[in-house]
């Protein structure tokens, strides 16, 4: 047949292909950097226009009984006697060190404030995002081959799953595991336990996405002339899924990972707020409760790293499934 | 060729899934929209009373005959409320969702058509904008504009919009680097009359499906902000609304969250089979 | 009037079955992680962790000092100690001061500390660390509020000896000693006040049963046993150190997992517990409940007489007949509050009720309503005047609130309807919400305020409380501008004689009552469940905050 | 090599690879027809038998019937199966795997897609050993490696770790063979081997499956190609609608077809038959599949009157000297830049020219550039250097403004012709809006009646231009996707002809179509040339097709033109060494 109208890549020379990969390595850095530039400045300048005092804030919101004179000291001490711009820069300088500023309201710092709760979020959201993975690839395991029935019922489940909200899923397996079976704690303990129900809170959704789009690369896979070359060799059914369909069905959602990981950020204000987990979803959510400016954008920027970090990995991990080149126009 | 052949001969999923007569699920979404619409314009005919008259002596009544789904903390026909829910429940939806779509479109579209530097600079834009989880975007926006119904609405529309914005650029520079566009070249047409001729409408004819997907997920993330606080307003029987209040007891009075959240469920689910039928219909018409 | 105490649950008709099924199967299947309450010995025992789960949000600073809010005092209860504290019958008895003379001006007050109490850090307590106590909350960087406004009147403090320590006020102060009681005034000790405010906020040095061990934020504070306690105030069950060897204090905001924490015996004791819950516990015999009312003034919505419609008193009076309180909260509150009719609370001995004031009576209403002027209705059937609908802006606090309250606005909002009121309720968060006041953008509204003794009704209906602080902040909701009513507070809040202070303050309630300023709901509600395996936990009656100095668990 | 085996059956052995009676294959429920009907067959070792037919003709299910893979919901009956003497009919899924790779190997068209492309190709050979030996890991290396060296790929280490995108086309053919051949079975089933590959590759494969073949295996190739298969198939059975319709030797079968079906076949072999003859019966017949009952669509034109300048193209020679060059290309070069900067150069220092009412066909396998070309005599693309010129006048060298105007003169046909159409519109609006040209018939006329007659004069140009082509008016309201290949083909030649241009460019027009549809096409394009005097610029990699259609020949290798002359004589005396390559692979009948 006729070449196709994109061309294919000629080899390339391994001293070629190094200097793309630094060059791609140092493009990827410049992105990630201006994505957090920019995501400082938009959260300053979208800060300055929320309603009410900084100062006031800082001297304990509106509720608060504050003299004109403490309210001078705090807008000097905080910088905000200084125009707009020069807090601008004061703000992106301390943000280059690191310094993410201090509470409004928690006499902290918001770097270590931030970071202690970091912790609890990631393992939250890395957790669900591999129980999700195993529910969706296990759900897909097993209403593949088995007859439209199953298969139907599969993609119906995770079309189900997919539309649960989150806190009205956390309601129903609190009540379910925790009030009536009485066997998983409905908050967060010591032990892995407490883990379970606020994972299953965000994996059950999540899965219900990743199974639409495994089921959908899968089907593709399974028809595809690999797959019956496989067959004709005398592979099994569970060694098409395993050895050859899987690796294609799993593309699509790991690319899909990245997004993943900021809808479990999002989740996790909701998650962590009904099982009294600590972390960032509850920081931010208190935070801007109480309009804590500092520990918002300081909460967003650690996201938006996370976020980038985790936009690289799912990359990487692509890479890794799907080692063949990429082309422009894509495949 | 062989490979057709068999593309001929084997009834292929998506061949056949085109022409066959709609799947029972498809059926019952349908059905479901048709009385969610029933309801959400006229609900006094589905459900007679008022979802706002009180009974305090009735409250905390479980699912019965008189009340099908039971009564809430005030007496009121938890029913009757659902059913009136399902126009705030199904406004913000759509609103918020043709919110993100039309955000989606301007950007997707000017990133598509008003070439590279245009392309770059909103595509690094999105960037940004994923860079904050849909529900930390939200947050923020209300954190700006002050909590309520109608910023709630903005908030979910926009923390939508870059995922339509990317979806669509994506459209746009799939169908403009596709052989009939170059076809029309070779015709002799104009750069804007291609655009606006076959650029344009194939790249927005999947927005119903989009659409129709999104309004789902635009009403459960609502509902999560109602939840949160950050939406609608008492007494409007807005399902997140009704979810919040009753999640309060829900080990008392399981009917009282239970009823608002299927509904969210059913509505997102039933969307999702609608936009799929639309589809793959689209696809294969 | 009930006292604040312990209040052993009765097995109550089910008003819920299924709810009720639900628990005892739950129950069931927890495998009674408690015992019954008879099956252990009544001797107390050492040892053991008390989870302790609170509803209200985490404090930014444990000192209460800083601030001065209701989950900070619930919290440092447990490691600070004040002054004064309360009995159960409202009178003031000795703590950290064992005696205490006043001049007869009433000018001068000589406090008479302890003997032998050092903090938790090894300084004794000397008058010298009171008098840095006054100075830490007097001092502006220290950002007191509610400590910083009882203390108003106090213009100096010297150390008469080391264990004496004399108050100058600039004016009489008949709620001093009250003031005193609160956990907002504890005293900690002064090295500890001499570090940052970080670290004082942190991990305060007081004097009590338990000392800050370290505080994870968003999780939980560990409180351990201070093994060198000496100073428990007079109405304590036992002396010594107290039993239990730690307390983890968490946080659970959402108040069904709470309830599910507490009945899967993860937390042994929550507070903020919801109606519903309380009436499921009653009905338990592994959940004692306990309703401790806050003290100060009641749960009432105040309206703004301050600009129209409510700058019309028969407008007034018409909105509060309009509202059928008592069903609302007969159907929400499931037995667990009474309907309230007084502007302080029921465990204030100086309240003043009036129910006749407050009956449910919307004939009465229409007729005030056509009376005064308001005779047209609308489309949506709201009454209009000149044009102008009939409209009540009610901003409510998502934060200060809790759901049963809020349903009970809602149920304002629909009774009110049919006399023609149109209530526009807005839930706001707590920051907006002040912001909503301080524009006085506002009809009515719900306010809370904790604050020992009669003289909350100064902060709340003295004219003075309506010119807002520079943060925008006033207390003086209802906006009440009666010069016979602030005459009346000011003297009674410096006269000594009991009973001409009663009879001021009988006097400037009634006016309010009278003035329809106010419509009374209820208590602040205040209540707790806890594990039955948990003995003796009870309340401090000063503010009704939990103390577990006395406490064991029976497990 | 093994001695030749043309003359008929060899000698059979005790027990033939492969004996299959009456085989019957249907999808779904009991009544509906069956897609395969009554087939046998038998196959002995070292014995090559070739299926042609051809879309929908049921071979490829008859293969995979074979190795029990009929695909989903197929109910297979057959009086008799037997591999390598074992009866296999009514097997178990478990009993077949474990015949599969061992006592039958597959082989498909499309190595990229038919070897997993996530796999290293020693992987996926090693699969076989891996379910049907017990040999240890380093055993089957070695064995993979074995076989790699087997199929003609000389330093197997070299390939083993590469995937199949990482492969040359016909390496990654010659992996797939091996990896059907790991386990040595006695019956190798080939579905279409050669199907997507180069002429030079093709060649390759056929010449090692004769390979296999020599060891004694069995082979059962399907193909649509009766040209490829004539080369190495001992024996030829060709299908039509689900039933072998004739069986012989080789020789029978081409030199004296039996059967309609087989004789139009062979007639729409472009290969050797000369320019202007027709390759299928009928005018311009039915553009629908073999199997079409299309009749609604047919209209016969054959006795239409020639266009008045036919006549001038009897001599060919003495008209290219005298006509017109409508079409020039001067230096062409273009460079792509490909992932990771490199350039890579796909057109270089390409000049043609093409004159008025002739063919120029350019030739060249995949990636030798030619659809390029074709790109920049379209103006799709601007050239490096050099420029095309269009009736003595600038073309690519005008901004795309200017150049609109002209478009008109140049229609172009597409290979994938479906995806050239807008997937929104009907052939009614694909063929208005072409026939309304640029401007959309805007200023046709002014007013509401002067838009009335403009549109009536649209209808009836849409209706005259399905006429020229040899398609009903019925077909109208129908979407391309719901047209056969050949339908859609003739209606993009409809569109291309909408705004009458005198040159068309096409590029691999017949690529995707069956051999008999392909005929028809091939007619067609052949009687609208002479009827409207168009300049054809045909570009494909199928030299038979190429030398049928062309008046002079360009044949592109590696971005440049290698030779260039009339098609007598590029395709008689072939000068550069890889257009005598070229000719030497290409698969005659016979």
């Amino acid at each position: 047949m006729a070449e196709p109208l994109t061309q294919r890549p000629t080899p390339i020379r391994p001293r070629a292909r190094t200097r793309d990969r630094l060059g791609a390595v140092l493009r990827r850095l410049a992105g990630a950097v201006f994505v957090l530039w920019a995501v400082a400045t938009l959260t300053f300048f979208a800060v300055r226009l929320i309603p009410g005092d900084p100062a006031q804030a800082i001297l304990g919101g509106p509720g608060s009984q504050t003299s004109p004179e403490a309210l001078a000291a705090v807008r000097a001490e905080y910088g905000l006697d200084q125009p707009i711009w020069v807090q601008y820069l004061q703000q992106l300088g301390r943000l280059a060190t690191g310094d993410l500023g201090r509470s409004y309201g928690l006499n902290q710092d918001v770097g270590p404030l931030v970071l202690a709760q970091l912790g609890g979020t990631l393992v939250l959201a890395v957790t669900s995002l591999a129980v999700a993975w195993v529910l969706a690839l296990t759900l897909a395991t097993w209403s593949t081959g088995r007859g439209r029935l199953a298969r139907r019922i599969g993609s119906g489940l995770e079309i189900v799953a997919a539309a649960l909200p989150h806190f009205w899923l956390a309601t129903v397996l609190i009540v379910l595991f925790s009030v009536w079976l009485g066997v998983l704690p409905p908050i967060s303990t010591s032990d892995a336990r407490g883990l379970v129900l606020p994972v299953l809170t965000l994996a059950v959704p999540l899965a219900g996405f990743l199974g639409q789009v495994m089921r959908e690369s899968l089907l593709t896979a399974l028809e595809s002339p690999f797959v019956l070359s496989a067959r004709a060799r005398g592979e099994s059914e569970r060694g098409v899924f395993w050895r050859h369909a899987l690796r294609h069905a799993a593309l699509p959602a790991i690319s899909l990972s990245g997004w993943a990981f900021g809808s479990l950020i999002s989740g996790a204000v909701v998650v962590e707020t009904i099982f009294a987990r600590p972390g960032l979803g509850r920081t931010l959510l208190t935070a801007v409760t109480v309009r804590d400016v500092p520990v918002v954008v300081g909460v967003v920027m650690v996201v938006a790293v996370a976020y980038i970090l985790m936009t690289i990995a799912t990359d990487v991990a692509s890479r890794i499934a799907d080692p063949r080149p990429r082309t422009e126009a894509g495949r | 060729m062989s490979e057709l052949e068999i593309q001929a001969a084997v009834p292929r999923r998506t061949n056949v899934a085109g022409r066959r007569r709609p799947s029972l699920a498809e059926v019952l979404a349908a059905l479901l929209a048709l009385f969610l619409l029933t309801a959400a314009i006229a609900p006094r005919l589905l459900a007679p009373g008022d979802p706002l008259a009180i009974d305090p002596l009735s409250a905390f009544q479980a699912p019965s005959v008189a009340h099908w789904f039971g009564t809430d903390e005030s007496g009121r026909d938890i029913y009757t409320r659902v059913i009136d829910g399902a126009r705030d429940s199904l406004v913000i939806g759509v609103t918020a969702t043709l919110i993100g779509l039309g955000l989606g479109v301007v950007l997707g579209t000017i990133a598509g058509t008003l070439g590279a530097a245009v392309d770059f600079t909103v595509n690094r834009f999105l960037e940004v904008l994923f860079a904050f989880p849909g529900l930390l975007l939200a947050l923020l926006f209300i954190l700006v504009f002050g909590p309520g119904p109608a910023t709630a609405i903005v908030a979910v529309g926009l923390s939508t919009a870059p995922g339509y914005a990317r979806i669509i650029r994506a459209q746009l520079i799939r169908v403009r680097s596709s052989a009939f566009v170059e076809a029309a070249t070779v015709q002799g047409l104009s750069g804007r009359r291609i655009l606006t001729r076959h650029v344009l409408p194939n790249t927005l004819s999947p927005l119903l499906v989009l659409g129709t997907l999104g309004i789902g997920q635009a009403i459960v993330w609502a509902a999560a902000l109602s939840y949160l606080g950050l939406g609608a307003q008492p007494p409007a029987a807005e399902w997140g609304a009704m979810l919040s209040a009753g999640r309060t007891y829900i080990t008392s009075a399981w009917w009282m969250s239970f009823y608002p959240g299927l509904f969210i469920v059913l509505t997102a689910v039933c969307a999702t089979y609608i936009g799929r039928a639309i589809e793959r219909r689209m696809r294969h018409a | 009037m009930p006292r604040p105490g312990i209040v052993r649950s009765t097995p109550r008709p089910l008003t819920l079955a299924l709810a009720a099924g639900v628990t005892a199967l739950g129950l069931a299947l927890t495998g009674c992680t408690t015992a019954s309450p008879d099956a252990g010995d009544d001797t107390p025992k050492s040892g053991g962790t008390l989870t302790y789960a609170s509803g209200d949000a985490e404090p930014t600073c444990l000192d209460p000092h800083v601030g001065g809010n209701f989950p900070q005092a619930l919290v440092s209860s447990q490691y600070l100690e004040s002054l004064v504290s309360l009995d159960d019958e409202g009178t003031v008895i000795p703590w950290l001061a064992d005696s205490w003379t006043v001049s007869d001006d009433g000018l001068a007050w000589e406090f008479t500390l302890r003997d032998g109490v050092t903090f938790t850090d090894g300084t004794p307590l000397d008058a010298a660390a009171v008098q840095a106590n006054v100075a830490h909350l007097q001092d502006p960087e220290t950002g007191s509020s509610t400590g910083y406004l009882a203390l108003a009147k106090v213009a100096g403090t010297e150390a008469v000896s080391d264990s004496v320590v004399r108050f100058t006020l600039s004016e009489p102060d008949s709620a001093l000693l009250e003031s005193l009681s609160q956990p907002w005034l504890a005293i900690q000790s002064a090295t500890a006040l001499e570090r940052t405010q970080d670290e004082n906020c942190a991990a305060p040095v007081g004097t009590g049963p338990f000392k800050v061990d370290s505080w994870v934020k968003q999780n939980a504070i560990t409180m351990v046993r201070n093994d060198d306690y000496t100073s428990p105030p007079g109405d304590a069950g036992h002396a010594g150190p107290a039993y239990l060897d730690e307390i983890v204090w968490r946080f659970i905001p959402d108040s069904a997992s709470r309830y599910a924490a507490l009945q899967a015996g993860e937390v042994d004791m929550i507070d903020n517990v919801q109606p519903d819950t309380i009436a499921q516990a009653e009905s338990s015999d592994t959940i004692v409940h306990l309703d401790a009312p806050r003290p100060g003034a009641s749960n009432r919505i105040e309206l703004n007489s301050g600009k129209a419609p409510f700058d019309d008193i028969a407008v007034r009076e018409a909105f509060i007949r309009s509202a059928n309180i008592v069903d609302g909260v007969e159907s929400l509150f499931q037995g667990t509050a009474d309907r309230s009719t007084s502007a302080l609370s029921s465990v204030e001995p100086l309240g003043v009720s009036e129910p006749d004031l407050f009956d449910y009576d919307p004939d009465a209403a229409d007729a005030l309503l056509d009376g005064a002027g308001w005779t047209q209705r609308d489309s949506d059937g709201y009454r209009v005047k000149d044009g102008v609908r009939l409209s009540v802006v009610f901003p409510v606090s998502t934060n200060q609130s809790i759901p049963a309250e809020q349903s009970l606005y809602e149920q304002i909002q629909a009774t009110a309807k049919e006399t023609g009121f149109e209530v526009k309720l807005a839930k706001l968060d707590l920051s907006s919400w002040y912001a909503e006041l301080g524009a006085n953008a506002y009809d009515a509204v719900s306010a809370p305020y904790t604050k020992v003794g009669p003289d909350v009704l100064r902060i709340l209906f003295h004219s003075d409380g309506i010119t807002p602080a520079p943060s925008g902040y006033f207390a003086n909701h209802a906006q009440v501008n009666d010069p016979e009513i602030d005459a009346l507070l000011t003297e009674a809040g410096q006269i000594s004689d009991p009973e001409r202070r009663a009879a001021l303050y009988a006097d400037a309630q009634e006016r309010v009552l009278d003035g329809f300023y106010i419509l009374p709901l209820m208590d602040q509600q205040n209540h707790f469940l806890y594990a039955t395996s948990l003995e003796g936990a009870r309340v401090l009656p000063a503010v009704s905050t939990p103390t577990f100095y006395d406490a064991w668990l029976n497990r | 090599m093994i001695d030749t085996r043309s003359a008929g059956p060899g000698p059979i052995r005790a027990a033939p690879a492969l004996r299959l009676r009456n085989l019957s294959v249907r999808f779904g429920a009991a009544g509906t027809s069956p897609v395969v009907h009554g087939v046998s067959l038998e196959v002995a070792a070292g014995e090559c038998l070739a299926i042609v037919g051809e879309s929908g003709s049921g071979k490829s299910v008859t293969a995979r019937s074979l190795l029990g893979l009929a695909g989903a919901g197929a109910v297979v009956t057959a009086d008799e199966l037997t591999l390598a003497g074992d009866s296999v009919l009514g097997l178990s899924e478990s009993a077949w795997r474990r015949r599969r790779g061992r006592d039958v190997g597959l082989v498909l068209q499309d190595a990229l897609a038919s070897l997993d492309p996530l796999r290293p190709v020693a992987r996926e050979i090693g699969d076989s050993l891996r379910l049907h030996s017990d040999l240890d890991g380093t055993a089957r290396a070695r064995r993979v490696l074995e076989t790699l060296e087997s199929v003609g790929l000389p330093q197997p280490e070299l390939y083993a770790g590469r995937r199949s995108g990482e492969l040359s086309g016909g390496q990654r053919q010659r992996a797939l063979i091996a990896a059907a051949l790991a386990l040595d079975p006695p019956l190798l089933v080939a579905d279409e081997p050669t199907t997507a590959l180069d002429v030079t590759v093709q060649a390759q494969v056929l010449d090692l499956l004769e390979e296999v073949r020599g060891r004694g295996t069995a082979i059962l190739l399907i193909s649509h190609d009766l040209a490829v298969v004539s080369r190495i198939a001992d024996r030829i059975a060709v299908m039509h609608d689900g039933r072998i319709v004739e069986t012989g030797t080789t020789d029978e079968v081409l030199r004296n077809p039996r059967h309609a079906e087989t004789r139009r076949m062979l007639a729409a072999v472009p290969v050797d038959k000369p320019r202007g003859s027709r390759l299928a019966p009928g005018a311009r017949s039915v553009g629908g599949s073999a199997s079409a009952a299309v009749e609604a669509s047919f209209i016969t034109v054959a006795d239409r009157t020639p266009a008045p300048d036919a006549s001038a193209l009897a001599d060919p020679a003495s008209a290219a000297r005298a006509a017109t060059v409508v079409l020039e290309a001067i230096g062409l070069h273009k460079d792509f830049t490909v992932p990771h900067g490199a350039n890579h150069r796909a057109v270089d220092d390409v000049s043609f020219r093409l004159h008025r009412g002739r063919t120029l066909g350019i030739v060249g396998e995949s990636g030798s550039g030619k659809t390029t070309t074709a790109r920049l005599a379209l103006a799709l693309t601007v050239p490096d250097a050099g420029e095309v010129r269009l009736l003595g006048e600038a073309w690519t060298t005008l901004p795309e403004s200017e150049r609109r105007a002209r478009r008109a003169l140049i229609g172009a046909v597409y290979q994938d012709v479906l995806s050239s159409f807008d997937p929104r519109l009907s052939v009614r609006d694909i063929l208005g809006h072409a026939v309304a040209g640029p401007d959309g018939g805007r200023d046709a006329g002014q007013g509401r009646r002067g838009r009335r007659v403009a549109t009536a004069q649209r209808a009836s140009r849409v209706n005259q231009l399905l006429d020229e082509v040899g398609l009903a008016g019925s077909l109208l309201d129908r979407r391309p996707v719901d047209l056969s290949g050949g339908q859609r083909q003739r209606v993009g030649i409809a569109r291309a002809l909408a705004s009458r241009p005198s040159i068309l460019i096409c590029d691999e027009p017949v690529s995707a179509l069956d051999v008999s549809v392909q005929a028809q096409v091939l007619d067609l394009l052949d009687e609208l040339q002479r009827e409207l005097s168009l300049s054809l610029l045909f570009i494909s990699h199928d030299l038979g097709v190429v030398q049928h259609v062309s008046d002079e020949v360009a044949v592109m290798h590696e971005g440049r033109i290698v030779e260039t002359g009339t098609a007598a004589s590029v395709f008689t005396a072939p000068t550069h060494p890889y257009t005598r390559a070229l000719l030497a692979a290409v698969p005659r009948l016979g």
